[in-house]
């Protein structure tokens, strides 16, 4: 059971109490406006407990959170979204989202991957976890991004990528390596969003961008926090030990230099307010699509590769000794 | 240039060292092998053509032509997450680099085979698993950007479990860091080759080991996305013995090639060769 | 530039002429149709949305902002191979040209689309099975290589049994002049756009019309490199229905999307705006 | 039931007789040499009767010939050859073979289709017709040799690409849509051999080339001659008829442009001397690629676009004069 979902219930509970009281406070004589005023700030109380200083295995729950804004909200909320689909070769993988866009009529390129809004969409879209054709397809749009001078947005929200015998049989490997490659030589501005869960290699291969903005409540992680338990303690169960290790909330990203902003969230998750947080996520975009449209596309390069270039932490000498020393 | 003196002795205490007249049993076959009739057969088990898994000294020895010039060596790891388990982050660094003798998860350099003057980068799974962590990543990305000055080709042989867990986020960057330099030194025209020797997975297997011209598998080694587990645990079920190996991965059309050790420098000085190329390609 | 005379002619006689008063029969539901009211759906049952194959003249004056001024009408076939069997080819050619009013299976020009001024290839399945032979793949070929000149987007709307056998191997041939045009009008930067409409196959399917920017196919086509009989008669067993249609190859990866024709004008309106771009992408 | 091989028997069944009579001759007393050189003078003249002027179903049926060398023959006639497999994504098609090679010391990237020498091969090799991945995987070693300067050196032999179900699901059109156009901008020298069959665009796909060489009884056409009767008169068992209007021998094929030049076959085929006969097309070959090389990358681009532009044949006002009415 996801953990905020279930702090959320004492505060729905609430949230109907005080509604009650309102109606009842509309259609009698009673002055019931001490009462609601007290529940109201007893509301606002918990709510800042509950949601002020969340862990970051909270954060991870939020991010999953069922009711969270997922990628095609984000599309939906484009002036226009003209879907493209398949890898040309084998299949059209539905667990990622892609096709032509314009954004407050900037043309682009938009993809995301798309969690399941229920059980049966998740079912489709396989979780949101991509295989090597929804790779393809990324690496496909993204170099016709380039062939037609259009930026690329990304929404990113994927627990990993998918891990079954036929992404196997199909490259995984070989799929996200390319689609890595494609983003790194694109010669047009990337700006990608982690919108939700951003999951290891197979979120990194929407996320090479210019511009990286992260949602407050996503996370972003070297692997999920089932996985690093499973692969360092043999626990998937130590899941809420390892998110707390791991470093991936946004706040930690941003002080490690490996996203550039935070947009924040509405206190309670994105799901609060979505059609204000994706307006507002979508101005951010906005404004750094224009903040990199005057720039060539050989300083575009330039940048991107000195931004990856300078990630890293070690001891010993620091680069700029060793050139010298070479 | 010649093999350093560092190199000569680590290869040594592996190769004829203090284990020599010890027993070996191959994992495969459970054939007991005496210690240095394993190494003179390049750790590849007589019976059933098993590759053990090479150290870095020992297969640098192999490759290259008696020289070798380290860069990068002295790019050493630090503690950026200050990551604790049962034990530190520093104490595991500590233990690995005592028992492996490495400093880190790759060992890069320059030096030359058959010949050819080439970069060569070699990770050993001995050290945190071949895991790649900023260490791993800033080495490679030096030789590549070397090799890129000098226009010279570029070897690596993976070996890795993945991205480095203790250092989070700033491990699985070193994919997006290797990829930039990948791609400005393959965009310049220089030939790139990536040996993936036992076990190639994960984020070095989804990054670098993908992005080469020529993709060389050595015989028997298991490389994939996933680990072997992970699927079992999300099917339920046993994958099939040859499931992820170099051989399947050859029928299904994601290696070039797939090469015995013994075969393994012939090889590479035969692709060498062939990138000479002849016809002059104006852009 | 208007549309031309001869078209308005032409598309009339089919759009509103002596068979407006006629009925015809659905192939895929059998509902009976009135011919008027056939047309004015733009040719598609209004039961089942089957679409019927169109006529040139009629899709052309679907496409384009009433303005269009063809390109290589003037090149007619020749007999190359002198063929003969049941009649001869010119024959066959002359009984093609009266039935459809064609002169050959593509009608090729400039017009502009909501605006856009583009190029405008459109093949007809009314003369040889919209089979291509040498006038086919010199009028195409034209028409890449003027937009090319004009830096203009092309579109193309396909239908095609694949290369006429009439003309051997100069038919063939086609796909590999019509590709070398299309590959130097994108090299050029400029957009490419196909649309594959029923039938699309061989050599057609083979060549330009998967090798465009987008690749869009009218709801319900069959499209597909083999023809469906070939395939059946190589397994010996029946196909599935929805096998090689348009929606079919939606999922399997094939095509971008699946675009009814009422629906044709607008998507493409689009796809030639997002063409635009924004970003100079110098190399 | 092959019309060569037919004829062949009669041939097959003196060259026996002429044998025995020989070793009769050296063991014992009598004379037999008047007698061996009748059979020899009528074994001459039967194989001048059959081979002398073949008709164009003998053509097809003597390019079919199970004894014909295949690719494989003369990709180990080379130097060295290294071969490459796979197309990265899904599978290595056994019906391509292709890789590095050496001829007469040029470095050169081999690539052909690979017919069975037997029963258990052809079906391995799905007798030599290529699936989607075999045209990726041809794709790709073209864009490799292209990146190492390497020109590219096919070898065509194959009866049409694979009409499969398998073959259509994975885009077969796509697939071999994509080789020719790897095949059109590649800035390396291409040189094309057509050593057996030459079916289709599954032939093509591989033989868009700055100079094609080919065997005297190969054939080369539009449609495989039952493809050509089936389509045109609903009746495979025409074939011989449609070969005869097809024009798919060497001679006529050289009238037509198509093909720059023929490599003679001793009588027979080139079964009957398959060494001598790949050593002269080797040679045919090298003596292309050594015209070649003295081009820069952007003048074989521009002759090898102007070789197929200027293939077809219709009436009307030539391309020069409709140029200048543009
Ligand atoms: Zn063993
Ligand atoms: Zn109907």
């Amino acid at each position: 059971m996801n953990v905020i979902v279930e702090r959320e219930k004492g505060l729905l509970e609430l949230e109907k109490r005080i509604a009650e009281l309102r109606t009842l406070n509309a259609n009698q004589p009673v002055d019931l406006s001490a009462e609601i005023a007290a529940l109201q700030g007893k509301y606002a109380q918990i709510q800042r407990e509950v949601f002020g200083a969340m862990s970051p295995w909270q954060r991870v729950n939020m991010a999953r959170h069922p009711s969270r804004p997922v990628a095609g909200d984000y599309l939906a909320a484009l002036d226009r979204f003209d879907e493209l689909h398949g890898d040309r070769h084998y299949r059209d993988d539905p667990a990622v989202i892609g096709g032509f866009a314009k954004l407050d009529g900037r043309r682009i390129m938009a993809v995301g991957q798309q969690r399941g809004r229920d059980t049966k969409e998740n079912l489709r879209r396989n979780f949101g976890m991509v295989t090597p054709e929804g790779y393809r397809k990324v690496k496909r749009l993204v170099l016709l991004a380039v062939r037609l001078g259009l930026p690329v947005v990304t929404f990113v929200d994927t627990k990993g990528a998918d891990p079954g015998i036929g992404s196997e049989e199909r490259a995984q490997s070989e799929a996200i390596a390319s689609c890595l490659y494609a983003f790194c030589s694109a010669r047009v501005p990337i700006v990608a969003t982690i919108v939700g869960e951003g999951g290891s290699g197979g979120a990194l291969a929407l996320a090479i961008a210019d511009r990286v903005i992260m949602l407050e409540h996503s996370v972003y992680s070297v692997a999920s926090p089932e996985g690093c338990a499973a692969i360092l303690w043999g626990d998937a169960g130590k899941a809420e030990e390892a998110a707390s290790r791991l470093k991936l909330t946004s706040e930690d990203l941003h002080a490690f230099g490996i996203i550039d902003e935070i947009v924040p969230e509405p206190l309670g998750g994105a799901h609060r307010d979505a059609a204000g947080l994706i307006a507002a996520t979508l101005q951010r975009v906005a404004v750094a699509l224009d903040g990199l449209r005057a720039l060539t596309s050989s300083r575009l390069l330039e940048e991107r590769y000195r931004k990856y270039r300078r990630i890293g932490a070690w001891q010993g000498r620091n680069r700029e000794t060793l050139s010298a020393v070479r | 240039m010649a093999m350093p003196e560092w190199l000569r002795r680590r290869r040594s205490k592996h190769e004829n060292g203090e284990e020599a007249g010890t027993w070996t049993k191959c994992p495969k076959c459970q054939e007991v092998i005496y210690r240095k009739d394993l190494v003179e057969n390049l750790s590849v088990c007589p019976r059933c053509h098993y590759h053990f898994r090479m150290h870095a000294f020992d297969r640098i020895s192999l490759i290259v032509d008696n020289d070798f010039a380290e860069v990068g060596g002295d790019i050493l790891p630090g503690d950026p997450l200050e990551w604790i388990d049962k034990k530190s982050y520093p104490q595991k660094l500590a233990a690995d680099r005592e028992k492996s003798q490495l400093t880190e998860g790759v060992i890069c350099g320059f030096g030359t085979l058959a010949g050819f003057p080439i970069a060569l980068g070699v990770m050993d799974f001995n050290f945190r698993g071949g895991t790649m962590g900023t260490v791993v990543g800033e080495r490679i990305t030096i030789l590549l950007e070397s090799a890129r000055e000098r226009r010279l080709p570029c070897i690596i042989f993976t070996a890795s479990g993945g991205a480095r867990m203790e250092e989070g986020m700033l491990a699985l960057m070193q994919m997006a860091k290797i990829t930039s330099a990948v791609t400005r030194f393959m965009e310049d025209g220089n030939l790139f080759v990536t040996v993936l020797t036992d076990p190639t997975t994960g984020g070095v297997s989804a990054s670098f080991a993908f992005q080469s011209d020529v993709v060389v598998a050595e015989a028997k080694a298991m490389i994939g996305f996933a680990g072997r587990r992970v699927i079992e645990q999300t099917i339920r079920q046993k994958l099939p013995e040859n499931f992820q190996t170099a051989e399947f991965l050859l029928e299904k059309g994601h290696v070039d090639m797939v090469v015995e050790r013994a075969e393994m420098k012939p090889a590479l000085a035969r692709i060498l060769d062939y990138s000479l190329g002849g016809h002059e390609v104006a852009s």
